[in-house]
């Protein structure tokens, strides 16, 4: 079967060659079949091998093969690999899987679209991509899949290319992405280079792992941190996340795929597949969970006063991406991936359930001027619903158990810490708010939308509809296979991945917490692992989430006018969250104005100012030498006969004196 | 007892004498005085020529002379028609006047 | 290999036969003289074709070496052969010239003839430049690529093409003289060890001139690279020829000539002067580096499209400039893979933007946008060729850029650091012309009317996508052509710096390359 | 007075009249006035010629300078018209006489170079005694007719050509020109 | 006391006898003949004079002589020298015709003048004594003044006539001055006694004859048109005929060169004075080559430009007086004959393209020459781009001879102003490239050249390109010419 791998990422890389070069003469129909058979093709292999796994003992579940070499330099030796395992089978069987239900929903989605051949180029483009990130035997073909899911998110993004908000957010989102791949790039340099003292030079995960350990800690500790800065590019966390509201432009499906269920998680991936380095690096740790805990506080704030449905779910991403930061921050690996999937799961049906809406609406996403769709779009509504109940973490659903899972583990971790919980479990609460602001501010009360519009609201066609249905059904029952010990689960998940994973004793036993920060870390930590706090502190983030739940109810379907009394009486704070902290025109203010200035003052000063003046200069000061020479040549032949006695003069002033010293 | 005339004397007088053919030929405007200037300078020359031959009791010099007047007298003839020339032409031999060539 | 015959002469000598024979053939069909230029070029490429196939890729040393004697008693002679970095340099040579024949097809109406004869005579100028071991025969070679550019930049060159064909004139002739002075002597430095004059590499290679002098030597050789590269604060001249330049001008230029500055460095100023070049080195990093961000951020200023790439090449040449600079394996190899990139990609971009201009007769950024949607073919190639020019992986420049970047990180992390930002700030630039260019609404009427590319141009475009995509994917084909080359040349050069060092005593004749 | 005294005496009176005369020459504005000084000039530098022994081309000075050379002078003098220089633009003027204060640079030196001169010479063999013997025609004759006999052919040519020159460019117009 | 006749031996001067003879012949026909005749005869007379006079150059190559009481030389300097002049008169005579006829200069003395000219020039570099030099020099500048005014009615052709028979006689003074210091100083005219007596340990450095040697320099100076006695150059240039201009760029050029070289070459080889020589040599090369190209730089007519470009070339040149070796002597022949044909193709060209009306040629005038006439554009592109010094053209080889023998000297700064002077020149040699290719012709008529101008042009164009791709024959045979004398 290892030598059939391959054959994951070949079907949608057929699916886009075909729909690519043959796109044009085919009739739309068959482009979108085309499209779709190739994903699920796709994920026929990644489930039978998952089904060839389960039987395997899990020290067994790898495959590793190279297919041919790539970058062979020197002592660089890279081949093209795959390499599957738990952790990539796993990220297979999402990325098909909900890439295949989201293929289909656009089938319907796009229908009228001129671009639907495009699109479908892309989005198996894209497929092709994230599966070459999540399979890739070495860095490299990591970071080749890694750049291009980057590429087709900036295709997609710029899918509508005439607006021009739609390339601009492209283009962004490419830069911003390029800006975490650069530091993703010198990760790869400095590893490479400290390998390479090593005798490892394949960069092949295979063979770092077992060489990490040998590696100078304070080096890990930037190696593993230039990673990091591109997991913040790739998963918009703080400071790189501006690109992913903005990403919001491009079509519904492809926010649900890339932007929720796939690309973005690459990041998490990556932490998780390089979990070997991070767990020596306990500062990186450290600062990873930070930025973890603070960008899902930060989003959710955010996301607390847009009225865009897409943007509401864009920063409830963010927001819960930090909650895979945090999870992987704190070496809760498994449960960052857990996060990871049923955060695919009901994330990209929250964006399906909201394309939906837009289609009925005709188009329109600001929620003001929605409400009481309950009643026209009931499947949509269900859907939606089970979505936002996961993703408040409330009992029996799936986001409950990842989610607890996360703040159980920033609490009790070794490189956990009560803030972190704190922080992350008040964020959940935000989270239950907003998510059911949105909910009840679109689905109930009465319908704000013009008449016109209101008169075309329909259910969507059983094309989207049924991948609703399918992810609404992943929702509810995603979250089983990873129950916790406490609640009398074994967490299936977690033994599945444990093989990949370093253990976390492996802190203690490297024995080198000698870092400042980690020892004073370590010191506040509740180390004990105790049930009742566990389930404690479960019950109170659900109290939590009800209370946010609670909350939304209360403001926006019991008092509908409160929450604008409020706005009204916080205005600064409110005007400061609804600008999202004013973020982006700092960042345009310092970054990119700041490049424009500095290029103005390349052309205008350096170029044309100094070079060129020189340049132009020489030959100008040479013609006004040139002007002055024959000035003197007046045309009086006297005036050369003068010219001949001073070179006499001159010279025989110089031949008479010369011998003389 | 006066020596014998030294020829630094010789010398001098040639170099008085081709100082002011120089400075002749570079101020005045007729150009056929220009050209006695130039004359003048010669015969300068000529001077430190038979000088240095007497010393050295060389007669070469003197031969030199010989032939720079041989050829002062072509220079004569053809300077003299090139005047004539420039005369019919342009009705002055003025050399402040004939300064079309410049630059 | 097959020593019989004179693949390289022939290669040289066939472009310039070519050149005679359009002379002689009427003006007044060009249809004719276009088909017989056609005809010559692919003739040509076809010729270095064997060359890919015979080269040994197990030997680092020169082959198809061909030596004439020319000129013993001033030790130059007609010495020619080819490693495994000319060897490419010679094919992309011979591939961008047919290609450039094939997009002047429509592009060129005004005195054919002479276009194409001034083209061939390029040809042979550069292939004889790449294949030249002999030091005068180079220069040659050199001095000779000068014209023909000169007359293609100015006769068939845009509004301001008098100033640009000058400058590009003045400029690249104000570096080489004084590397002929320096060639001189540094044969006459040889000549002073040795008792013979030698203007052959394989002698000269092996001498190790005093240091003093090899600062000089090198920095007059550098000098005129640097220009040819160019490099900052050299690259004036760049934008100007590029932007008046004609399409396949402008190809040639980005693609070919600007390689024979950093393939200078490789084959002459590096190995010539090692101890020099490894003195000086961090001068050339420098001005690699601020020539990378300047480059890009100069970029983002432009509103001409040619002009834009200019930078870009800019740009990129510090890449390829900081990669050599690196003496390591990857960033030679790097800068190796990335000159033939650096042809094919922005020879590409040269190429795009003439088929625009052909339709539009501007190159203005500002006078497009949403091409996109009239020209999706087109749109299609661009943007691959946009991407390669990123360096997204899986295409040529990935490739290039990484192992150069690599290179640097591994000979000083701050360049490696540095130059990195060049790959974030050409996303910026890249895309940005992309966007406005293809994407938004149509803003004027007259681009709603373009058409969409011919099969021509397809062909032609579609070769150039075909390497990037070969070239990015399966890259041991082209690494294992200059593999034992570049090894062989690092350790020449390490072990002559060294030498050079300790003694000024002769080199053991095992350390010179080919020999 | 002894023959040493009377050298002097001489040579001292002559060149001062040289010098005076070449002055004059110079100085005049009339170039017949010119012409006339300069014969003047040429007639004394025949009797320092006297002084220093070369009788012979004391002899030529004053026949072939003196006598044929001025004559031409004076009449291409008087075909072209009597002129007077008259007031000159004054910056060039000026220019010209800074160049002429200049010139007396030229002359500061050539006074060191003669005054410092030192008889480095080879000696010839025409020593006085020989030349009491030969006389100095013929000592010049004989060089003229042997040793320097090329030279001397070549002047006839050269004289040739001066004629030829003179006449090509001063003959009548040529009859057949194209107007232009 | 005997009167010792000396020999005449003619078997060593058959050149120069066939030279005098032919311009007699031409004189005497001019008198005797038809108006037709003349115009014919003459012409062939010269051409035939030139060519039969040039193979006994060739035949008498290699062969060594002193003749006339060693006043004149046969020897292998001398005789490449002759060749070249009898080399250049052949093909000023060849593409001169129309010119002439044009400008109504049917004369037989053209011819007589320029045979008499290349006589003076061929007794100049044969001879070893003072007195031949000059007077060849002066059978030389005489036939030229009147060359120069031959177009009597032209105001700028009597001008430069004018000016340079004046500003001639001048520098001639000073020139002589120079050679009676010498004599003062050392009391010999020959150079070889110069040589001997110098030798011979017992003399030292005075301030005459230092001023001698200044005074020469100054004297030759003004006829290799040095910088500061150059002026007169372009002045004369402009307003001679333009074969006229063509001989003196060439000709004059090269016998002034060779001459001086013989003077600094045979008597001061390894004298103490030659140091101080050429430290002046190194500031007049400098001087000479920046004034020149500075100058040429401004100018719009382009004859003006290439008399400027000439100034430069002897700047080049004098690197071989700075050097002051054997091989750099070799050089300089080198570039010399170089010079010539690169300079006399260029100047026929200026003759075919010369306007009716006889105003100067500016570069406007070379607009879309390539359309025109695209030959003569492309051989003008050959010679600009020798001028400049580009490969593959002869004038790169010159250069890199020169250069080269700079640099094996150690005089690395005088070599580099040389070269970045050449960029220099570049720029107004390109500039009539551009003209010729990028600008689009004034008159759209076809520029046509007769024959004989075209067959000057094939000649020069294919030395040009075959020097510059095969210099080695020439290279030998000139190193066999330049040791030979000393």
């Amino acid at each position: 079967m290892s030598s059939h791998i391959w054959l994951i990422i070949l079907f949608p890389l057929l699916g886009f060659l075909i729909n690519g070069l043959l796109g044009r003469w085919m009739p739309r129909k068959l482009a979108a079949w085309v499209a779709c058979l190739s994903i699920f093709a796709s994920f026929a292999v990644s489930a039978s091998i998952f089904l060839e796994f389960l039987a395997l003992p899990p020290a067994e579940r790898i495959l590793d093969l190279d297919i041919f070499p790539w970058i062979v330099s020197g002592d660089l030796q890279v081949y093209f690999g795959l390499r599957i395992d738990a952790l990539s089978l796993v990220m297979c069987l999402i990325v098909t899987g909900v890439g295949f239900l989201i293929h289909v929903y656009s089938a319907g989605y796009m229908h009228h679209d001129p671009g639907f051949v495009r699109y479908f180029t892309y989005l198996n483009l894209f497929v092709f991509m994230m599966l070459l990130l999540v399979t890739g035997n070495n860095l490299l073909v990591m970071f080749v899949g890694w750049e291009g899911v980057g590429l087709c998110s900036y295709l997609l993004i710029g899918f509508w290319y005439e607006k021009d908000s739609a390339a601009n957010a492209g283009k962004k989102a490419f830069i911003v992405n390029r800006i975490g791949d650069f530091g993703f790039l010198l990760g790869i340099f400095l590893l490479f280079v400290s390998l390479g003292d090593l005798g490892v030079w394949t960069l092949k995960f295979s063979e770092i792992a077992p060489h990490a350990t040998l590696l100078d800690p304070a080096v890990v500790t930037w190696i593993t941190l230039l990673f990091f800065v591109g997991a913040v590019g790739k998963s918009a966390q703080i400071p790189l996340y501006t690109w992913l509201p903005d990403a919001m432009e491009g079509p519904t499906p492809v926010s649900s795929l890339i932007h929720a269920a796939t690309m973005v998680t690459a990041g998490v991936y990556m932490i998780v597949r390089l979990n070997f380095l991070y767990s020596l690096a306990p500062d990186t740790m450290f600062v990873i969970a930070l930025v973890g805990v603070l960008t899902a506080f930060f989003a959710a704030s955010i996301g607390i006063a847009q009225n865009d449905i897409k943007k509401v779910l864009a920063y409830s991403t963010i927001s819960q991406l930090g909650f895979m930061f945090v999870a992987v921050g704190v070496g809760a690996y498994a449960a960052g991936i857990f996060h990871l999937m049923t955060h695919a799961f009901f994330k990209g049906l929250l964006f399906l359930g909201a394309g939906s809406v837009i289609h009925a609406m005709s188009g329109e996403q600001d929620i003001q001027n929605m409400g009481g769709l309950r009643k026209k779009l009931p499947i949509t509504y269900v859907t939606f619903l089970i979505a936002c109940l996961a993703i408040a973490g409330i009992p029996g659903l799936s986001g409950f158990f990842s989610k607890d899972e996360i703040l159980w583990k920033a609490f009790s971790a070794p490189q956990g810490h009560t803030i972190i919980w704190l922080l992350a479990a008040i964020t959940a609460a935000m989270t239950a708010f907003y998510m059911f602001r949105l909910l009840f501010t679109t689905f109930h009360g009465q319908c704000r939308a013009s008449e016109e519009v209101k008169h075309h609201i329909h259910e969507s066609p059983r094309l989207m509809t049924i991948p609703l249905m399918i992810l609404g059904f992943l929702s509810l029952v995603g979250g089983y296979v990873g129950i916790p010990h406490v609640l009398g689960g074994e967490n299936r998940f977690e033994k599945f991945l444990s093989p990949l994973l370093a253990p976390q004793k492996q802190l203690a036993a490297s024995g080198w917490d000698i870092s400042f920060i980690s020892q004073a870390w370590a010191a506040t930590t509740a180390s004990p692992h105790e049930t009742a706090l566990e389930i404690a502190l479960m019950a109170l983030s659900v109290l939590l989430a009800a209370a946010g739940i609670f909350l939304a109810y209360h403001l926006y379907l019991r008092r509908p006018g409160l929450s604008s009394d409020i706005a009204a009486r916080y205005s600064g704070l409110h005007r400061l969250i609804e600008n999202k902290y004013f973020v982006d025109e700092i960042y345009d203010r310092i970054f990119v104005q700041g490049v424009l200035r500095l290029g103005r003052f390349c052309a205008r000063f350096v170029d044309e100012g100094v070079i060129e003046r020189f340049v132009n200069g020489t030959g100008s000061t040479m013609n006004a030498l040139g002007g002055l020479v024959r000035r003197v040549q007046a045309g009086y032949v006297q005036g050369y006969a003068f010219g001949i006695i001073a070179g006499a003069i001159v010279l025989l002033a110089y031949m008479t004196l010369r011998p003389l010293y | 007892m006066l020596q014998d005339i030294p020829p630094h004397l010789y010398f001098l007088l040639s170099g008085i004498l081709f100082t002011i053919g120089a400075i002749g030929a570079i101020t005045r405007r007729n150009a056929i005085i220009v050209f006695l200037c130039i004359e003048l300078m010669l015969n300068a020359v000529n001077i430190t020529f038979i000088t240095a031959g007497n010393l050295y009791n060389s007669l070469d010099g003197a031969i030199f002379v010989f032939f720079i007047m041989t050829v002062a007298a072509v220079e004569a003839a053809v300077g003299l028609a090139i005047f004539i020339m420039l005369f019919r032409l342009k009705d002055t031999i003025n050399v402040d006047e004939i300064n079309l060539l410049k630059g | 290999m097959d020593q019989s015959f004179p693949y390289l002469t022939i290669l040289i000598a066939l472009p310039l036969t070519g050149a005679i024979i359009l002379l002689f053939l009427p003006r007044e069909n060009p249809g004719l003289i276009r088909v017989v230029a056609l005809v010559i070029s692919l003739l040509e490429f076809a010729v270095s074709l064997p060359l890919w196939f015979l080269f040994r890729n197990d030997s680092g040393d020169m082959q198809f070496v061909e030596q004439a004697p020319w000129f013993p008693e001033w030790g130059i002679s007609y010495l020619v052969g080819i490693d495994g970095i000319s060897l490419l340099l010679i094919l992309l040579t011979t591939l961008l010239t047919a290609i450039c024949v094939l997009a002047s097809w429509n592009d060129i109406k005004d005195r054919v003839k002479e276009y194409f004869v001034a083209f061939l005579v390029l040809e042979t100028a550069m292939v004889g430049t790449l294949a030249s071991l002999d030091l005068v025969l180079f220069y040659i070679f050199w001095e000779l690529m000068l014209i023909p550019m000169y007359l293609l930049i100015g006769v068939w060159g845009g509004p301001r093409r008098i100033y640009a064909a000058i400058k590009f004139f003045l400029f690249t002739m104000f570096g080489s003289v004084l590397m002929l002075l320096a060639i001189l002597a540094l044969m006459n430095s040889y000549a002073a060890q040795y008792g013979v004059l030698s203007a052959n590499l394989y002698d000269l290679y092996r001498y190790v001139p005093p240091l003093s002098l090899q600062y000089w030597l090198f920095g007059a050789f550098a000098l005129a690279f640097v220009i040819k590269v160019p490099m900052f604060p050299f690259h004036t001249w760049l934008p100007d020829a590029h932007t008046e330049a004609p399409t396949a001008g402008s190809v040639i230029l980005a693609g070919v000539l600007l390689k024979m500055g950093t393939y200078g460095f490789l084959r002459f100023a590096i190995p010539l002067f090692p101890e020099a070049a490894l003195a000086f080195g961090w001068i050339i990093s420098a001005s690699a580096l601020i020539g990378i961000i300047y480059g890009a951020i100069m970029c983002i200023m432009q509103t001409d499209m040619k002009r834009l790439i200019a930078y870009s090449s800019v740009s990129h040449l510090g890449f390829v400039m900081l990669g050599l600079f690196a003496f390591n394996t990857q960033g030679v190899e790097g800068s190796i893979y990335q000159m033939l990139n650096h042809g094919i990609v922005t020879g590409g971009l040269f190429l795009v933007v003439g088929m625009i201009y052909e339709r539009r007769h501007t190159r203005m950024i500002a006078d497009f946008g949403g091409l996109s949607k009239v020209m999706p073919v087109m749109a299609v190639f661009l943007m691959i060729i946009t991407l390669a020019s990123i360096g997204l992986p899986g295409t040529n420049g990935f490739i290039g850029e990484f192992l150069i970047l690599l290179g640097a990180f591994k000979f000083n992390r701050l360049y490696g650091a540095l130059a990195a930002t060049g790959v974030v700030l050409g996303a910026v630039y890249m895309l940005w012309l992309y966007q406005r260019v293809m994407f938004g609404q149509i803003v004027h009427e007259v681009n709603s009317r373009l058409k969409d590319l011919t099969k021509r141009e397809v062909l032609i475009l579609s070769t150039v996508v075909l390497l990037i995509f070969l070239m990015g994917i399966y890259p041991k084909m082209f690494f294992r052509k200059m593999e034992v080359t570049v090894a062989q040349y690092l350790n020449f050069v390490s072990a002559k710096g060294q030498v050079a060092s300790m003694s000024p005593s002769r080199l053991p004749v095992n350390m010179v390359i080919g020999k | 007075m002894d023959v040493i005294t009377l050298k002097w005496l001489l040579f001292m009176t002559v060149a001062l009249l040289t010098i005076g005369s070449s002055i004059m020459m110079v100085t005049r504005r009339n170039p017949i006035h010119s012409a006339l000084w300069l014969v003047v000039t040429f007639c004394s530098i025949a009797v320092i010629y006297l002084l220093l022994g070369a009788q012979f081309i004391a002899a030529a000075q004053v026949i072939v300078y003196a006598g044929a050379i001025m004559m031409l002078i004076l009449f291409v003098i008087m075909l072209v018209r009597l002129e007077k220089e008259g007031a000159e633009e004054r910056r060039k003027s000026r220019m010209k006489y800074a160049g002429a204060y200049l010139t007396l640079i030229l002359f500061l030196e050539l006074a060191v170079i003669s005054l410092t001169f030192f008889m480095t010479g080879k000696e010839g063999r025409y020593t006085p005694e020989v030349m009491e013997t030969a006389g100095n025609v013929r000592a010049m004759g004989g060089l003229l007719y042997g040793k320097y006999l090329f030279p001397f052919e070549i002047a006839s040519i050269l004289l040739l050509v001066g004629i030829i020159g003179a006449v090509v460019l001063v003959r009548g117009k040529a009859t057949r020109r194209k107007t232009d | 006391m005997m009167v010792m006749i000396p020999e005449f031996a003619f078997e060593w001067i058959i050149p120069e006898m066939i030279v005098m003879g032919c311009a007699l012949l031409i004189l005497l026909m001019e008198a005797f003949s038809g108006e037709r005749d003349v115009r014919v005869h003459s012409r062939f007379l010269a051409l035939a004079g030139s060519i039969a006079a040039l193979y006994f150059t060739a035949a008498g190559w290699g062969h060594t002589a002193g003749i006339f009481n060693n006043l004149y030389l046969v020897d292998n300097y001398g005789t490449f020298f002759k060749a070249l002049f009898l080399v250049i008169s052949i093909l000023i005579c060849l593409g001169s015709q129309r010119y002439l006829e044009r400008h109504a200069i049917v004369m037989g003395e053209y011819y007589a003048l320029l045979l008499f000219g290349v006589l003076g020039m061929m007794v100049m570099v044969s001879s070893s004594s003072f007195i031949t030099i000059f007077i060849g020099l002066e059978l030389m500048s005489i036939s030229i003044y009147v060359l120069c005014g031959l177009l009597r009615e032209n105001h700028l052709s009597v001008e430069s006539s004018f000016k340079y028979f004046l500003i001639g006689a001048f520098a001639t003074a000073f020139l002589l001055y120079g050679m009676a210091l010498l004599y003062a100083a050392t009391g010999v005219l020959d150079l070889y006694e110069l040589r001997d007596y110098l030798g011979s340990g017992d003399f030292f450095l005075t301030p005459t004859f230092m001023a001698g040697l200044a005074f020469l320099t100054v004297g030759l100076g003004f006829k290799t048109a040095l910088v500061p006695f150059h002026m007169w150059t372009p002045d004369v240039y402009e307003g001679a005929p333009t074969p006229v201009t063509a001989y003196m760029a060439t000709g004059v050029k090269a016998a002034a060169f060779a001459v001086l070289a013989r003077m600094i070459f045979i008597p001061f080889d390894m004298q103490s004075a030659l140091p101080y020589w050429q430290e002046l040599f190194w500031l007049l090369a400098i001087l000479t080559m920046i004034v020149g190209n500075i100058t040429a730089l401004v100018q719009d007519g382009v004859k003006r430009m290439l008399a400027y470009s000439s100034i430069a070339h002897a700047g080049y040149l004098l690197i071989a007086f700075t050097v002051g070796n054997i091989q750099a002597l070799e050089a300089m022949l080198f570039y010399l004959l170089v010079y010539a044909f690169m300079n006399i193709g260029a100047f026929t060209l200026l003759m075919v393209l010369e306007k009716k009306n006889g105003s100067p040629l500016t570069c406007e005038d070379f607009s879309g020459l390539a359309k025109r006439n695209p030959f003569l554009a492309l051989a003008m592109t050959v010679f600009l781009l020798s001028l400049t010094g580009i490969p593959p053209m002869a004038g790169f080889m010159g250069k890199l001879y020169l250069f080269g023998m700079a640099i094996r000297a150690e005089y690395y700064w005088l070599a580099v102003i040389g070269v970045l002077n050449s960029v220099l020149a570049a720029y107004y040699y390109l500039r009539i490239v551009m003209f010729m290719y990028f600008k689009d012709p004034l008159q759209e008529d076809r520029v046509i050249s007769s024959a004989g101008p075209f067959a000057v042009i094939i000649i020069a164009v294919t030395v040009t390109i075959y020097l510059g791709i095969f210099p080695r024959t020439v290279v030998n045979l000139i190193a066999y010419a330049g040791f030979a004398p000393f």
